[in-house]
């Protein structure tokens, strides 16, 4: 599978993504430049996390605009694989890649702590090494991740079976009005959402830095192995 | 020309600083506060002498970048 | 009046923080009455905080050399040896006075600041650590300065990317004035890619990056009080802005640059900016220097030679270029879109030329300004004796006690504020805030693990600064310890009141001292430092108070093969085993301040040749695979070091009874240094008989299991209750 | 009542906020754009019927919570 990760000025988790993406693959991910105007031949995009533009204005609004973006477009409506994580997910929504805008956490502080995921969907090349309703757990580290989109949104994304990740208890349990597990927030607890086509997913807890028992766990690695089997040509 | 770009939540919009803002207020005993919304302000200086042409731009700058219209509406008035 | 037309004289100079006899030295080096930016000059190098003029010749007694040093303080950071040809480079800075003027970004300029001292020397920062000290929680402008200083460093770590793995936090009214915001970073480097700040090459060109210069922090460098005209202050506060972005962009543009051969000489602009760079790199090269002022990135119209040159505009650097490598270096710095302007030459003539406008603006020899920079030895009055201990008794019983202490603003969880912390960027940290003594993280591609851990006891210091500043050094060795980690060497922030003060200089002269000796007997140099004095509010009554005496202390140890590393957590079985002598020293404890509401009695004793074999001890076993869980006891001693390793893993154990010889209260909350916590799955046995063979106590305490913690006299406390009185009390203080 | 505070950094204190949208500006080819200052704006509905009293209080709140006057300065207007 060949990867490549999108380096913004301000991006600061691509050495993370790397390092997860390396060692499901076995090869190491292209590192592309906000300013490349072509791309290589890849199977999967990653917009990682960071600051972007200092997350200056909005978070990803100014990345949205880079001139690489204009190809991470084009890649998508050739039906190309794109994973978005933390500020790369804020970058897909501002891209209008996937619907939906992430306002500023709802006690208004960064969070930077593990927290639960149940997952909502296995149909996807994302989340197909788990099954639905499986809990993991998953660092998060943002200060703006409350989800928010408009009913039509909201209800087109439940009704399409395209909320992928939930914010829940270590037990499982989904309870939107919970600040000990919904911790930013997010409408429905929606921590992480797929496209139409199932191929682009965004989400802001970061699987990429639980892939190694030293680092405290495994926990995110399904996703990585899911897509490795999803994308190997 | 200066132009001044107020960027603000869309109504119906939940609005978790203005509502953390509203929280403390009461905190610091002004209880009179009924509702708060925080918007952000975006003055520019631009190099255009002409203030229907800076205005314009100024709106071209907002919905290509200033503003979210997924979440936000702006407004945009000349100042000098 | 305006700066630029104010007059030159003795009382200019004494505004501008020099005193007559200094300003006398500056007449006879320039032959001639300085004009305002080479007084601007004279003042900022001769200041204290770049001067180090009442605290040098104390900082000469402390010990700097090991085989594994290789470069120790005179440098932006510390360097040292941690294996496969690589340096982790560290230090450690305060920025006290601006966070109590602006917490936000007084703390994120503060973390600003130190990342640059470490990344100029050639290294990635790999984490940031930071010690905090605030006044009282009952002082309404705490919860303030905590919210700020807290935001304020996330703010600015997270947005960099560098993770903030540990710290510490301590809360006393003598703070209330003065709180203390002391921030350290760590970086790694290839050996034979370090670069330092000496300039060379005479005709080679002096190159500027980063931000442009505005008039941020002029007063700041030069003097407390207002001095110019009012209007102009309110217009332009002395308050520096950070701007994390642009760091960030600096770290990987001067990385990018590092890796080719451009760089001849390089210098972060802290404290000082431009005069104390361009100085310092001219001076330690033994060279010239002109600048060129119009050629510096200005951010406002109209800055005068003296405002760029005091300016403390933050993320810029000052570098000396090899000349043909001056277009690489600029085509690197636009493409991470950074300023980047040639300001001068070196040149042969040992003077520092400041031109502006078509006219020299400073001209002073650079060897005089070094040489005859004023250094004093300050009065030393005797130390006062501690105060008594007085009457003890138990008032609320063991129980009580603990769940008291456990909950106290100085032992509370203080995960309201790492979480407020990305600690796990980079995806190399192994042990985050709150999962062992030292945090540790990996180093990139390698098996390398590096302990970092911040550590002082200020109430010991201040009952006796000589144990106390032996305390903090045998605390933080202790802290790595505890991981398995060797420790390596120190950084120290010296935080201490008006030196002038003969009994604020016994505090300073004694808790070096007591530093020094750890050091030395623990083979622990000092490769970097930084000193903070003056930390004095006045009064309304016209008295002061000063700080407690805080030298903070920063550590570093290296683990070799990071996978044998071991945290605080209890595993679910097992026993846990005392190492270390009992002697219930209750003096300056958490116990008598929080359930007698007293801080009298002595410092306890720090035995540096029991501290070594203790840990040493230690530090073998957990090398050897024997042990799964380590805590050193610090605070509130055994029975809170108990609870904490308790609440840590989510698995309780039941407590043997003490038979010590000791009241009670005194056994269980003490706080004798020198002691572990080591939790034994295995043979517990053979792990006592072979302390006694290397002269160490070492007693079986508790067995592990249970989802409680039980008691000698049978009653248990449940984790979950154990949790709530230690979760409570910043959310408390900060989200009522 | 609805009381709108406007906060914004003094003269010359440096805006990284400001500084990064006019860049992106630039690369947005919005060349005209000279600086770009940005500010906060707070709208206060408040249950005060009196203009001038409401005024007031605004401003007690901006000195007490919504402008951090070490860095900021703010003016309030009555908006209905
Ligand atoms: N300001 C801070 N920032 C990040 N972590 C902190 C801070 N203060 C304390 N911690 C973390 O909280 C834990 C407990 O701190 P402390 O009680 O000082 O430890 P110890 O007594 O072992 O030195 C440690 O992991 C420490 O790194
Ligand atoms: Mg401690």
């Amino acid at each position: 599978m060949k990867t490549g990760i999108v380096v913004f000025p301000g991006t600061n988790r691509e050495r993370d993504m790397a390092i997860a993406l390396h060692g499901v693959t076995g090869r190491k991910p292209e590192m592309l430049w906000h300013r490349d105007t072509a791309l290589p031949d890849l199977d999967l995009i990653v917009l990682p996390g960071g600051f972007s533009y200092g997350d200056y204005l909005r978070c990803g609004a100014m990345a949205a605009h880079s001139p690489i973006m204009r190809e991470v477009k084009a890649f998508a409506e050739r039906g190309g694989h794109i994973l978005g994580v933390c500020n790369g997910f804020q970058i897909l929504t501002e891209a209008g890649l996937l619907p939906g805008a992430l306002l500023r956490n709802g006690g208004m502080r960064f969070l930077s702590q593990d927290c639960y995921l149940r997952v909502e969907t296995s149909e996807t090349p994302f989340t197909r090494h788990w099954k639905k309703g499986d809990v993991f757990r998953a660092p998060l580290a943002h200060g703006d991740g409350n989800y928010a989109c408009d009913t039509e949104t909201l209800a087109e994304l439940e009704g399409e079976g395209r909320v992928a990740f939930r914010y829940a208890s270590a037990g499982g349990v989904v309870d939107a009005s919970d600040r000990a597990s919904n911790l930013n927030g997010s409408v429905n607890a929606i921590a992480g959402v797929i496209s139409a086509n199932n191929r682009i997913c965004g989400m802001m807890p970061h699987p990429e830095d639980l892939v190694d028992p030293l680092m405290g766990g495994v926990d995110g690695k399904p996703l990585f192995d899911g897509l490795v089997e999803a994308l190997v040509r | 020309m200066k132009v001044r770009v107020t960027v603000s939540l869309k109504e119906g919009v939940l609005d978790p600083q203005g509502k953390a803002i509203g929280h403390a207020l009461h905190v610091l005993d002004f209880p009179e506060v009924r509702e708060v919304r925080v918007g952000k302000v975006i003055e520019l200086d631009l190099d255009e002498a002409d203030a229907a042409r800076a205005q314009e731009r100024a709106i071209e700058m907002a919905k290509g970048l200033l503003a979210n219209q997924v979440i936000e509406d702006f407004r945009t008035e000349i100042v000098q | 009046m305006t700066a630029a037309q104010k007059t030159v004289d003795a009382a200019l100079a004494r505004e501008f923080g020099l005193s007559d006899e200094e300003y006398g030295r500056v007449l006879t080096i320039m032959g001639r009455t300085p004009s305002l930016t080479e007084l601007g000059v004279f003042s900022v190098m001769w200041s204290e905080h770049c001067s180090y003029k009442s605290s040098r010749k104390w900082l000469r007694t402390l010990p700097t050399t090991a085989p594994w040093v290789i470069h120790g303080p005179g440098e932006n950071a510390g360097v040292v040896d941690i294996g496969e040809g690589l340096a982790a480079i560290f230090k450690m800075e305060s920025h006290n006075h601006p966070s109590f003027i602006e917490p936000y970004q007084g703390a994120a300029t503060g973390v600003g600041g130190i990342l640059r001292d470490v990344f100029t020397m050639g290294a990635r920062p790999v984490a940031n650590l930071n010690a905090l000290r605030f006044g009282s929680p009952e002082n309404p402008r705490t919860r303030q300065i905590v919210d700020g200083v807290v935001r304020g460093i996330g703010g600015y770590g997270n947005c960099v990317g560098v993770p903030t793995v540990g710290g510490e936090v301590n809360f006393h009214p003598a703070y209330d004035g003065n709180p203390l915001v002391n921030a350290m970073t760590v970086g790694v480097a290839r050996q034979d890619r370090i670069f330092l700040s000496a300039a060379a090459g005479v005709g080679n060109p002096v190159v500027y990056v980063g931000s442009k210069t505005g008039r941020d922090g002029i007063h700041g460098a030069t003097m407390s009080s207002a001095e110019f005209d009012e209007n102009a202050l309110a217009k332009r506060p002395t308050v520096q802005v950070g701007d994390p972005f642009v760091e960030k962009l600096l770290i990987e543009a001067c990385l990018e640059l590092m890796a080719t051969d451009a760089i001849v000489a390089i210098q972060d602009m802290g404290a000082a900016g431009l005069t104390s760079s361009s100085v310092e790199m001219a001076g330690k090269g033994g060279v010239g220097i002109d600048l060129d002022l119009d050629a510096v990135p200005q951010r406002e119209p109209g800055m005068t030679a003296y405002e760029m040159m005091l300016s403390e505009s933050q993320e810029r650097m000052l570098m000396v270029l090899k000349p043909e490598r001056t277009e690489l270096a600029r085509a690197v710095f636009e493409k991470w879109e950074l300023d980047f302007a040639i300001v001068g030459h070196l040149t042969d003539t040992g003077r520092i030329v400041v031109r502006h406008r078509g006219a020299v603006e400073a001209d002073i020899p650079l060897d005089p300004l070094a040489d005859q920079a004023p250094i004093y030895d300050r009065p030393v009055a005797p130390l006062a004796a501690p105060e008594e201990l007085g009457p003890i008794h138990d008032p609320i019983g063991l129980e009580q006690s603990l769940l008291r202490l456990i909950g106290c603003p100085d032992l509370s969880s203080r995960a309201w504020i790492w979480n407020q912390y990305d600690s796990a960027v980079g995806g190399q940290t192994v042990r985050r805030p709150g999962g062992a003594d030292a945090a540790v993280i990996k180093i990139e591609d390698s098996e390398i693990g590096l302990a970092l851990t911040t550590d002082c006891t200020p109430r010991y210091c201040r009952a006796n600064p000589r144990s106390g500043g032996a305390q903090a050094v045998a605390e933080a060795w202790r802290n790595i310890t505890a991981t398995g980690a060797k420790p390596l060497a120190v950084t120290d922030n010296l935080n201490f009141g008006n030196p002038e003060k003969p009994e604020i200089m016994a505090q300073f002269v004694a808790a070096i001292e007591g530093m020094g000796e750890a050091c030395r007997v623990l083979d622990f140099p000092v490769v970097s430092g930084n000193v903070s004095l003056y930390n004095e509010t006045r009064n309304p009554d016209g008295s002061t108070q000063a700080i407690l005496p805080t030298p903070a202390i920063g550590a570093l140890g290296v683990l070799s093969d990071v996978r044998k590393t071991v945290g605080l957590a209890l595993p679910k079985s097992g026993v846990l085993v005392l190492v270390g002598e009992t002697g219930g020293h209750l003096g300056q404890s958490l116990w008598l301040r929080e359930v007698l509401g007293r801080e009298t009695g002595d410092a306890p004793v720090v035995d540096l040749e029991r501290e070594k074999r203790n840990g040493d001890f230690v530090r073998e076993r957990i090398a050897a695979g024997e042990v799964t869980a380590c805590h050193d006891l610090s605070d509130g001693g055994l029975l809170v070091a108990v609870a904490e390793m308790v609440m840590a893993g989510g698995v309780g154990c039941v407590l043997q009874s003490a038979e010590s010889g000791i009241r009670p209260e005194a056994f269980w909350f003490g706080e004798d240094q020198a002691r572990y916590l080591v939790a034994i799955e295995g043979d517990a046995d053979a792990l006592i008989a072979q302390a006694k063979a290397q002269s160490v106590s070492a007693r079986v305490i508790a067995t592990i299991g249970g989802d409680g913690l039980t008691l000698p006299n049978g009653a248990t406390i449940s984790i979950a209750r154990l949790r709530s009185a230690n979760e409570a009390f910043f959310p408390g203080l900060m989200e009522a």
